[in-house]
Order: structure tokens, then sequence, then C-alpha cells
């Protein structure tokens, strides 16, 4: 019998089939005239200064953290925020409201705490880094590098 | 403290209060203001063509009036890039003008030699139009078969 | 907090990106968004301009003073011509003077309204920036029906100007710098100067204090923004700037430090304010007719010596060092650019800014890729 | 400060280094001084309360044919003047000391006169080529420089249209 | 009947009969006539969205815009799509192959996806899935996988940052953005998209938007933080043109590239849908969707359209307005000002609710 | 027997009908949406800015600019070219997609122009690339270049898509 799923999964497959058949398409009219110049990395045309895949610094991760925590909570607060009007109109309106007001209390403190210790500041802690750090390559390298490669 | 929080609520009204602004002055333009591209090549209203919508100074390629050139090669000789050849030939008594040609590909559009012409034989046109799939179409001859040039007295006349 | 460790990320921005205003190149070292520093490598648009001033006539060369900075030929053409007036001590017609001054700070306007847009557009706003090409657009006209060019207009000669004024252009000239200064600067401003997010972007990036601006040879409006007052129209008259009323604008950390991209934005903002009051006070002084230029020998030889001139350009000073030894040709010439030292100093602020920042920065500087490399 | 008194203050102040000291159009003046005394005038113009030539406006060299030689243009906020300052150099070592310690706008312009005319700079942190590429072969503004014909198999010359 | 795919098998079932034998083939047609529908519409619609964006800019910039394809050049997407269909499909060698091919088929999915759940008016929704909010929410931020993997498989510095900057940008704002939607679950109690639509009125004053002051908040936050999530200027960090030439689709080119462009348009009109649906009333006109007949019906999806299209030209609009935040401070943005005000929304509209027994600002006159 | 009585031929023919009508809709919609690389060099940069801008607003004609070459079909060279830029300018043309087309644009790009004297200057890009629209002037005004990406235009219209070889 028919199912709501059903839909989503015939959708998804429908979308993977549109992007294949384009891309099919593709293959069957555009002209592919490959090169090792062309299939080379584009870097504003010069010549690509090692690889894209490195260690990233990404900050974010610990905006990803924070994120995994507000939303996990904002997922425990869903039942309640469903079930609010009924229990409004049921007369049990204020114990809902304080469950929901304690929850997002709690994540508010939370976020305060992270504002306050200066976790959403993303200049701040790079700007210690550099000055602990001072990794930084000698540019003349690169361009001496450069000129041989060419040369 | 106070000031802290007086600021994030300032904040908050500078954002909305300039990005309204910004974006009444566009929601003005999409409204209202008309369009003032020039349809050019073909629509540029009755009766215009493109050399009307350049300015009458304009220096666009440069043209020849073989009836009053004097062969002097002035024009050849101020061009610091070289992109005027003439040659002349004496053809029986006269002198003749066997070629003049412009590189318009080549050419800076500076007007020196226009400025040193004595008899304004050379001058600027108003045509810009000129591109082309072949080099070679961009240069240009002016004269096709050999012509007398100007008696040098129209020089003194022209002072 | 624990320090996350990361590689250092080398990255080539430029000479094709298009935020690098023409072909300039810079070597970021990143640390994922972080810049650690950023070395710029110019010269992609080495022309070799000084050379072929050795090769030409003077008055030949004049063509190419036009192309060392593109988006104002006028200012440089005037400081080629004057530099070899002074040394041939030769007189300019007062009528050239003044339509030299009209011409130079017409095209500081257009020159600036390019400098401004091109910042905004590296910021993500299209929209001032195409307005502002909409306003060059008039000034495009107004310079093609003076000069005949749109934009490179050779105009000055030495000794004058090539052409008199045409029909109608002081009537068309005012008309358009009072809508500049009435209409469109305050819409402009209203749009995007004063847009919060365009304020957060600006202020207290690249902040330059007046020390170093001097230390590292800035000019123009970037020294000026740093809080120096110092213009070569004033300073050092040339010309007949001295008949003027006008201000000089300078910095003063309107939203942030002293010194920063807005301050250097801000400045070239008020510029083209006091470039339309010059310009108002040039068309009533203006005489109505006379000549405007005085006629050369064919062959011009300026006499032997050495002199360095300096005129105020849009991107600041525009010094022409000219070596005469009596013949045809100058036996050396040498261009001073604002955009040069603006260049090198553009790695020495970027350091431990964000990438986006850098964009603010090399836009806020204004440079001009030919004028760095000529 | 008018020209004479400035000419006066400067010939008090660098007394035994002057070689030449001269007026020169548009309100400037030429001062001429040996190769090695170059670094200490410029930190007495520069450090020099009543001089104050704080500002490095401009530098260039020059080929006299035969001899090479380095100008430094300076500007003063405190008297509002302009000072020249020459240096020549023997042809066949063109070196001079490095003055990017004390103006630090002086980087650039020392690697653009040594990429262009091949004047070494003694101290410079990271003297290379600035606009040519750096396995360029020559200083172009030298008056006995020769065109190269090609680089990297791009030739230098071109057919005029005329000729095709 | 709570679904298209529901009326299409009954309308089938109730034309042929009923037989075993059919109903697999009912069922498939069931499934596929809405979806394949409702995929081209959506193509179709982002396609003319991106004609519409640059008209519209035209017009902000006193210019003309595309107008030599077809009358007032309406039909300059097709143009571009076939040349993009014809445009050479180019892979780095230093890529990394699968992924880098890989990418665009999840973003255009998951980005059609969220296509499911919106309700075009009507009957015309093709899954009123119980939890459709929430589907979305979760659906949208597939779309990040995406993007990362687009940016990490190119071995494009650029597109690496690209990447990078929209995951930390996308996972952000879903934050805010979901917060403000919880604000109207306050009021419906349900998630279903259609019973959203349903619970309004087809006034502005029974709409949500309006129903008190914090909602009047959450949509101006919800349309921010989804002009965040579908990378549009001021928010635009994965492909800033002038910081990182092209972002995450630097590398891309041809068709591939092409799909991200549908994607992203695909995405306007999908966040402009839900914020009609959820703020504006969707496509309601006070009748019963299910029973009222076909002219009513596609009255409804007339008005749904005519909410979602405005909402598409605010998007457009504020793009050609407005310059581009900085990375930090768009994050500080999210954390420190719509997370606290979407958070002060949802528990102020609680009380609210309770201090009004549940009822909006207008009540009285929405009856 | 004729070879046009040929069923094979017959067909043949046929699809070639077709080849060339959709060969003519495909290069229309190919012409139509012209997009270009945005790479400034010099002073041509400013007019081809002006071209995007309001006043010849090269956008009528379906074409707006890439940031990135693999996605854009042109490549306007919008000035001088200097030998240090050469090879960088040769690889970003190599790395655009196919089919891809060139525009010398200003008299630099064209043959080198007033910078012959140069030292360091590459006299006329089709030394390094393929242009297929020449366009004459120092800088070229904003029509003109509206003009070379109509030649542009009719270059691809002509063109045989499908149709490799007859």
């Amino acid at each position: 019998m028919l199912n709501t799923y059903g839909n989503i999964f015939v959708f998804f497959v429908m979308g993977f089939l549109f992007v294949f058949m384009s891309m099919a398409l593709v293959k069957l009219i555009a002209p592919s005239r490959p090169n090792p110049e062309k299939n080379m990395t584009y870097e504003c045309g010069e010549d690509p200064i090692g690889s894209g895949w490195i260690n990233f610094n990404a900050r974010f991760y610990l905006i990803a953290i924070l994120f995994i925590i507000f939303d996990v909570e904002i997922i425990l607060v869903f039942p309640v925020i469903v079930n609010f009007r009924d229990n409004l109109l049921a007369g049990g309106g204020l114990a809902a409201f304080i469950e929901i007001f304690l929850f997002v209390t709690v994540l508010f403190l939370g976020l305060v705490y992270a504002w306050r210790n200066g976790y959403l500041e993303w200049i701040r802690t790079v700007r210690r880094q550099l000055r602990v750090e001072g990794r930084v390559t000698k540019v003349k390298d690169i361009l001496s590098e450069e000129a041989e490669g060419r040369g | 403290m106070t000031n802290a929080a007086a600021q994030y609520f300032r904040n908050i009204k500078d954002a909305v209060r300039t990005t309204a602004k910004g974006m009444k002055i566009t929601l003005k333009y999409w409204l209202r203001e008309p369009a003032i591209t020039i349809e050019y090549p073909d629509r540029l209203g009755e009766g215009r063509t493109a050399d009307d919508i350049v300015q009458d100074r304009f220096r666009g390629f440069l043209r020849l009036d073989s009836s009053i050139c004097i062969g002097c090669l002035q024009c050849m000789k101020t061009c610091p890039i070289d992109c005027i050849l003439i040659t002349t030939e004496k053809i029986g008594e006269e002198r003749h003008l066997t070629r003049f040609d412009v590189d318009q590909s080549k050419c800076m559009y500076c007007g020196l030699c226009v400025e040193v012409c004595p008899t304004s034989a050379i001058t600027f046109s108003k045509r810009f139009e000129g591109a082309c799939y072949d080099i070679r179409e961009l240069c240009i001859s002016h004269i096709h078969q050999p012509a007398p040039v100007a008696k040098p007295k129209a020089k003194e006349k022209e002072g | 907090m624990t320090e996350f460790l990361s590689d250092e990320m080398v990255l080539n921005m430029g000479p094709h990106h298009p935020s690098t205003h023409g072909v300039l190149r810079f070597i970021l070292q990143t640390d994922g968004e972080m810049m650690r520093r950023a070395i710029p490598d110019v010269g992609f648009l080495h022309r070799g301009i000084e050379k072929i001033a050795e090769l030409l006539p003077y008055q030949a060369f004049m063509p190419y003073t036009d192309r060392i900075d593109y988006l104002a030929s006028i200012c440089c053409n005037f400081g080629y011509a004057l530099t070899v007036e002074r040394l041939a001590q030769i007189e300019v017609p007062e009528k050239a003077e003044y339509l030299r001054v009209i011409s130079a700070e017409l095209t500081r306007i257009g020159s600036h309204f390019v400098g401004l847009g091109a910042l905004l557009l590296d910021l993500g706003a299209v929209t001032p920036f195409v307005h502002a090409l909409r306003e060059r657009e008039v000034y495009n006209d107004l310079m093609e029906s003076l000069c005949g060019a749109r934009l490179t207009h050779n105009y000055v000669r030495i000794g004058g100007v090539s052409y008199d004024e045409p029909p109608g252009f002081r009537e068309k000239t005012r008309r358009f710098i009072d809508h500049i200064e009435y209409e469109f600067l305050d819409e402009f401003n209203e749009l995007a100067s004063f847009n919060t997010i365009f304020i957060n972007r600006m202020k207290n990036v690249g902040v330059i204090t007046a020390e170093d601006a001097i230390e590292h040879s800035l000019v123009g409006p970037n020294l000026r923004g740093s809080g120096v007052k110092h213009d070569i129209r004033k300073n050092d008259p040339y010309s007949i700037y001295n008949r003027f009323n006008f201000d000089i604008p300078v910095g003063h950390g309107k939203f942030g430090t002293m010194g920063d991209c807005y301050d250097r934005y801000w400045v070239r903002v008020e510029e083209v304010m006091e470039s339309c009051r010059i310009i108002r006070q040039a068309l009533e002084l203006m005489p109505e007719t006379g000549p405007v230029r005085t006629k050369l020998p064919r062959v011009f030889k300026p006499p032997k010596g050495e002199i360095y001139v300096r005129t105020e350009c849009p991107r600041g000073e525009m010094g022409f060092y000219l070596i005469s030894d009596g013949g045809k040709n100058p036996y050396r010439l040498k261009i001073r650019t604002g955009s040069f030292s603006a260049a090198a100093m553009i790695g020495e602020v970027s350091q431990g800014v964000m990438v986006a920042d850098l964009v603010t920065i090399i836009g806020s500087f204004d440079v001009v890729a030919p004028e760095i490399d000529r | 400060m008018k020209i004479s008194d400035l000419i006066a203050l400067l010939k008090e102040r660098l007394r035994d280094v002057i070689v030449g000291i001269e007026e020169m159009p548009n309100n400037d003046v030429m001062l001429e001084i040996k190769r090695h005394d170059l670094l200490p005038v410029l930190t007495t113009l520069k450090k020099d309360k009543e001089l104050g030539f704080i500002s490095f406006t401009n530098q260039l060299g020059v080929d006299y044919g035969d001899s090479f030689a380095v100008i430094y243009n300076l500007y003063s906020f405190a008297l509002g003047n302009k000072l020249t300052v020459k240096v020549f150099l023997e042809k066949d070592n063109p070196e001079v000391d490095s003055v990017e310690r004390l103006f630090r706008g002086a980087n650039w312009f020392e690697r653009e006169t040594y990429d262009l005319l091949g004047i070494r700079f003694k101290g410079h942190g990271n003297l290379e080529r600035l606009l040519l590429p750096s396995d360029w072969e020559g200083y172009p503004l030298r008056k006995d420089y020769v065109y190269p014909e090609e680089y990297h198999g791009m030739a230098l010359k071109r057919k005029t249209l005329f000729e095709e | 009947m709570h679904n298209l795919a529901e009326i299409i098998y009954q309308f089938l079932a109730g034309r042929f009969g009923q037989s075993a034998l059919l109903e697999p083939v009912f069922t498939l047609a069931a499934y596929l006539i809405p979806c394949i529908v409702a995929l081209s519409l959506v193509s179709v619609i982002s396609g003319l969205l991106t004609y519409f964006e640059r008209k519209v800019s035209a017009d902000i910039q006193n210019r003309i815009g595309p107008n030599r394809v077809g009358p007032y050049g309406i039909f300059q997407f097709i143009a571009d799509g076939v040349k993009l269909l014809m445009k050479e499909d180019i892979i780095p060698d230093a890529a990394d192959r699968f992924l880098f091919r890989i990418a665009p088929y999840i973003v255009l999915s998951s980005t059609f996806l969220a296509v499911i759940v919106v309700p075009f008016g009507g009957p015309f929704i093709i899954a009123d899935l119980d939890i459709g909010l929430i589907f979305i929410v979760v659906v949208s931020s597939l779309v990040v996988v995406g993007f990362l993997m687009s940016g990490w498989a190119s071995n494009n510095k650029w597109a690496l940052l690209g990447g990078i900057r929209s995951a930390a940008q996308m996972i952000s704002y879903e934050i805010p953005a979901a917060l403000s939607l919880l604000t109207v679950i306050l009021i419906t109690g349900t998630f279903s998209m259609q019973q959203i639509v349903m619970k309004q009125g087809p006034w502005p004053w029974d709409w949500f938007i309006f129903h008190n002051p914090f909602t009047f908040v959450a949509f101006f936050l919800f349309m921010i933080s989804g002009l965040a999530e579908i990378n549009r200027l001021p928010f635009d960090f994965p492909e800033a043109e002038s910081e990182l030439v092209s972002g995450y689709n630097t590398e891309y080119s041809g068709m591939r590239f092409g799909i991200f462009f549908l994607a992203e348009f695909a995405n306007i009109f999908v966040s402009a849908s839900i914020t009609a649906t959820v703020f504006l009333g969707g496509g309601n006109i006070g009748l019963d969707p299910y029973t009222s007949g076909i002219a009513p019906q596609l009255f409804m999806v007339l008005v749904f359209f005519a909410k979602v299209v405005p909402l598409c030209f605010v998007t457009i609009w504020v793009r050609w307005s407005l310059p581009r935040l900085r990375l930090d401070q768009m994050m500080s943005m999210c954390w420190k000002y719509f997370i606290p005000l979407s958070f002060s929304c949802l528990v102020l509209t609680a009380l609210w609710l309770l201090a009004f027994n549940g009822n909006g600002v207008f009540w009285r006159i929405s009856g | 027997m004729p070879a046009q009585y040929n069923l094979v031929n017959r067909l043949n023919e046929d699809s070639r009908m077709i080849l060339t009508t959709v060969d003519r809709a495909l290069n229309l919609a190919r012409a139509n949406s012209v997009w270009y690389l945005l790479m400034g060099l010099a002073c041509c940069s400013i007019e081809l800015m002006q071209t995007g801008g309001p006043r010849a607003d090269i956008d009528r004609f379906g074409s707006l600019f890439r940031a990135t070459p693999r996605q854009s079909d042109l490549m306007i060279v919008a000035g001088t070219v200097s030998l240090k830029m050469a090879p960088r300018l040769k690889r970003l043309y190599e790395q655009m997609a196919d089919p891809k087309y060139v525009i010398a644009m200003g008299s630099c790009a064209n043959c080198g122009g007033l910078f012959n004297l140069s030292y360091s200057i590459v006299k006329g890009v089709d030394k390094i690339l393929p242009v297929d629209v020449y366009l004459p002037g120092c800088p070229p005004r904003p029509e003109a270049l509206t003009e070379a990406l109509i030649k542009i235009q009719e270059k691809i219209k002509n063109e045989r898509y499908l149709r490799k070889k007859e």
C-alpha cells in the first residue's frame, strides 16, 4: 500500500536520475578535449603550490560542537513544543511553559558561557596562535622554486 | 554592562535602519528609474546610426582625404609606433601616392598624425566598429590606385 | 582553549583574480581563513614605459602617459607636461591652465568612482558599483566631447592643451558636478557608505598610523587617510591650484581607528566633493576665449638639466624625474607613482587578517596595476 | 624655507661630505655626495630635528654612460622643501648601501632599481627582481641594453601588417 | 486522502478497477507522476528565477538585462541550460574523482527532497508528512554535505575554503532557522505543513506572522537565516566571487556547475515557499483544500505562488542591495544576535500563548 | 542505382536534416549564452567593466561574467600581455572548458600596439592563443566590444556542432 516514505524514496531516486541523465547527455554531446594543462588545478593561473588536502585549521569545529549541543537540546525541546498547545487548552499551560522556559534558559546559559569564554570569537584565537607559532615559510623559496620549475 | 547592552540593541537598530535605507534606494530604482542603456547595434532609435552615439570629437578610425594630401610624410614620421605607411612614386611629372596604409590594429588613436598634418588631409572619423576575424582586415589601404598628390601650395593656404 | 594544529596553506591570489584590480599577484600564507601574511608579486603589466620614453621625442611620449594610470590619464598627462614645461620654461596660456585643472579634477572624480565602486564590488555590493559606472558614463561623454576619447584622453600637450572647450561644455560640466555633489553622492552614501555591514567590514581593518604611512612613503589619499594633511596641490602648488579654495580631507577615524580602510575610503568620497568645488570655481574663473596652446618648434629640445616635479594624482603623488641631455628624446624619465608604494604597503598591513580583509585592504588602497609596474 | 637658506643649512650640517650642491629647477636642491657617505648623510637628513627629511618620495638609478648614479628624492614636512641626493657609482661595480632600514618605503624602489639597472644595494633584505620575471637576463634601462630575441619561446618581434 | 499519491492512486483505481495485477503499476504511477511533475516544475521555476534575478538586477542597475532570447529574453534560462549541457566537463587530475562527481547529485537530490513537503496550495502536496517541518530542516542540512564534498574533492584551495565556509555557515544558521520555525509550532502544535496552512486563514490577520509580535520578529529571523541557508548575499560566503573566485564550484564546469546553479535557485524557491507556508498562510483561501472543487483548488495554487514570488523577489532584491559580511561577523551575527533573539522569541511566544490563552493579536477580528 | 534512392542514404539525409535543425537550435542557444571570463589586464579592462555597466549592458545578449575559467566560454584579452603574464594567460585559456573563444581587445592584444617599442610585451596575443575576433581601438568603446561579441555569436551560429564533418 502507499506509504508517504515511498514518495521520499522515489524523489531521491529521481533527483539522482535527473543528474545522471543530464550528465549522460553531456557525455553524448559535449566535447571532451582534456590535456594536462587543462586538468591542472585552477589557482588564478599559477602553478598550485602544494595540495589542497591539508590539515585545515577549522576553528569552526568548535562551532560544530556548539551546534551539535544546541541541536540535540532543541530536539529535546521538540515534544514539549508540539504538545504545548494541547497542554494549554487542557489547562496545563503553565507547567509546559515552565518546562520550555527552563530548557531554553539552560541552553541560553550555555550560550552565554561560550560567549563569555570567547569561543564565539574567531579572530582572537588566531592572533594568539600567530604569536605562538611563527611558522612562516620563506616566500623566497617558493618563488625561486617556481623559477626553476619553469626554466 | 548597561553600556554593552545599549550597544547591542543600537547595533541591531543601526543594521535594520541602514539596510532598510539601502533597500529603499534599490527598490526605487527597480520601480521608477528607466534603463539608460543604448541598445547598440540594432535598436539605437529612429534614424540613428552607430556614429551618432559618439561625440563630435571622437577619435575613431583614421580617414584620409587623398585629394588634399600633399604626400609630405609628416604623419608617417611623427607616428611613434609606425602605424602609417606611405609610399610615393614619381609617375611622369607628378609625384603620386601609391600607398597609404593605416594599421588600425596597432594605432593608439593619439592624434599626433592629425595634429601634424599641414592640410588636414588625415583626420579622425567617428567610426569605431572594426571587429574582424582576421587581423589583416585591420590594415586599411586608403589609396587603391596611384593618385597624384596635391600641390604643396595648399599648405600655405591652410597656414 | 585547545589549539588545533594545522598546516600552512600557501595559495596564489592572482594574477587572475576578481579582486586584485588588474594583474597583481599575492602569495598568501594562510592558516585556514586567517592569513599569516600576503606577499605581493607585481610586474605582470611591466610595459617598460620608462625605456620607451628614452626612445621617443618629448611630444610623442605624451600618449604613453595616458597608460600609466589609465583611470586618471589627464593627471598623468598634466604631470608630464608640467615637468617638461618647467624644465624648458614654457609659458602656458591662461585658458589652457584652467582647462587642464578642470579636466584633471574631472578625471579625479571619474577615477575615484572606479576606486570606490571597485572596493564595493569586492565587498559584494554590485549595485553601487554599477551606479558609479553609470555616472562615469556621463563623465566619459563629457571627456569625449572635450578630448575625443573615453579613457585615454591624451588631452594635455606640452605648452597647453590640444583643443579648446566644445560649445556647451561649461553648462554640461556644471550640471554633472551638481548632480554628483548634491544627488549622486548622497544616494551612494545611503546605499553603500553608511551601511552597517559595509562599515563593519571596513572599520579597524588595515590600520596604518601616520608615522607608518610616512615611513612607507605612502602618498595621496592613502597617506591622508592616516591623518597626514599633505596634498601637493596645497603644499607644493603647481599650475593654478593656489587660486582655488578647497580643503584637504584627512582621515580622522570616522567610524573606527584613524588610518583604517574606512578612512581611506572616506577621504576619497570627500575628495570627490572637493574636486567638484574646484571645478565649480574654475568654471567661474575661466576666461571665455584665448589661446590654449603655445606653439612649440617641431623638433623640440629642452635645455640640459634635471628636474623632479610632483603632481597630485587620484592615487597620490605622481612624480616625474626627468633628465635631459639637450637632445630631442628624454635621457631618463623616472615615473614615481602612488600605487607603487601602496602595493608594497599591502603586504605590510595584511598580516594576521582574514582573507576577506585582504580584499578590503587591496580595494581601500585603490591600486592600479600599470601604475605599479609601468 | 627659501632655497638659499636650505643650501646654507645643508652646507652647515653636512660640511665634510658635500661634493656638490646646487639649485635645481622647481624649487629643488641637488646634493651630490660620495658613495660611502650615503647612509650617514641620509640618516642625518632624516633624524636631524631641523631638517626632518622624513619622507622618502622617490628613488631612481640612471645610466650616465660612463657611470651610474642613484638619485634620492626626499621631502621634509617640517621645512616644506624637497631635496635631491645624488650618488655616482662606478660603471663596473655599481653597488651602494641600502637605505631600506632607514626608510622602509625604499624597499621596493631599490628592488626596482636593481631590477631595471642592475645596481646592487648592500644590506637589502630581499634584493630580487621586482617587475621582470626572475629568470630575465640583462637590465633594460641600461643604455647598452640589447632587446632579447625571445623569452621562453615567445618571440619579441612581430611582422607589421604592411609586410604581410 | 492526505497526499497527491493517494489521490492519483484512488483515481487510477477508480478508473481502471482494482486488481492485484495492476496495483504495483498504480503505486508506481502514483509515486512517479507527482514526482516528475514536481521536478520539472521546480526546474522550470528555478530557471525562471535565474531570468528573474537577471532582470531585477538589471532594473536596479538602470540596465535592460537579457532581452534577445524570446520575448523580453524570457527563454534566456533555456539558452543557458543548453549551453551548459554542451560545455566540456572537466575533472581535474588532482581531484578526488568519485566525490567530485557525486557532489552535485547530493546537492540537487537533497534540494529536491525538500520539495516533497511543500504545499503548493490545495491538495497539491506530494507527501504531507507528520514531521513536515522537521523534514525540511533535516534535508536542507544535507546540502552542506554536498557543498563540503565538492569543495574538498576539487583539491583546489579556493574550493576548499568555500566548502568549509558553507559548512560553518549553514550549520550555524540552522539553529535560528529551526528555532524561529518552532515559534509557529508552539501555536499550531503540529509539524504537518498542510495542517500549518489550514490553521491559518485567508486574511493577513490570520497569518502567523501577525499572530503576535514575536512571530513577527521570528519571521524576519527566519527570512535572514534562510538567506544564509541558501547562500545568498549578504551571506554568500561559499561562493564569494571577489574573495574565493567562485568558491566551492570553482573547478566545476559545464552541466555539473549547472546543477549547482539549478540547486541554488531551487533552494530560493523552497526557502520562499516555506516562509510563505509557515508565516504567510500558504495557499489558504478559507476553504478545505481536499473537498473543494478544482477551481478553488487551482485558486489556492495561485494564492500560494502570489506569496512565493514576492518572497523570491525579496531574496533577489536583498542580494543586489547589500554588501557581503565578513566570515567572523556572519558567525557572530548568528551566535550573538540571531540565536538569543530566536530563543527569546520562542519563550515569549509561549508566554504570550499562556497569557492570552492561545490567541493572537487579531483574534477578535479573525474570530 | 543513384545514391539518393538508397534507403540507408535516405535515412542518413533525413537525420542530417534533423541534425542541422538541432544544430542550429543548439548553436542559437550557445550563442545567446556566452559567459566571459572576468579578466582585466590593463586599460581595456575599464571599458570591459563599462560594457557590463548600464550604458552598453552586455547582459542583453545573455553574457555575464564568471570569475573562474572553468565556467566561461569567452576570454576577452583586455589589454597588454607582458611576457611575465603570458604563460599564465595561456594556462587560463587552457583551463577554460571547450568550446571556447577569444577576443583580442584593443591594440595591445592585437599586435602589441603602442608598446611595440617595449622589451617585455607579447606582440599580439595571437602568438600564444588562437584568437577568434580582433577588435581595434585603444581602448575600444563598449559598443565596439558589443560588436565583437556579436561577431563571436555569428561565428558560433555558423559552427557545425553535431555534424563534425560532412
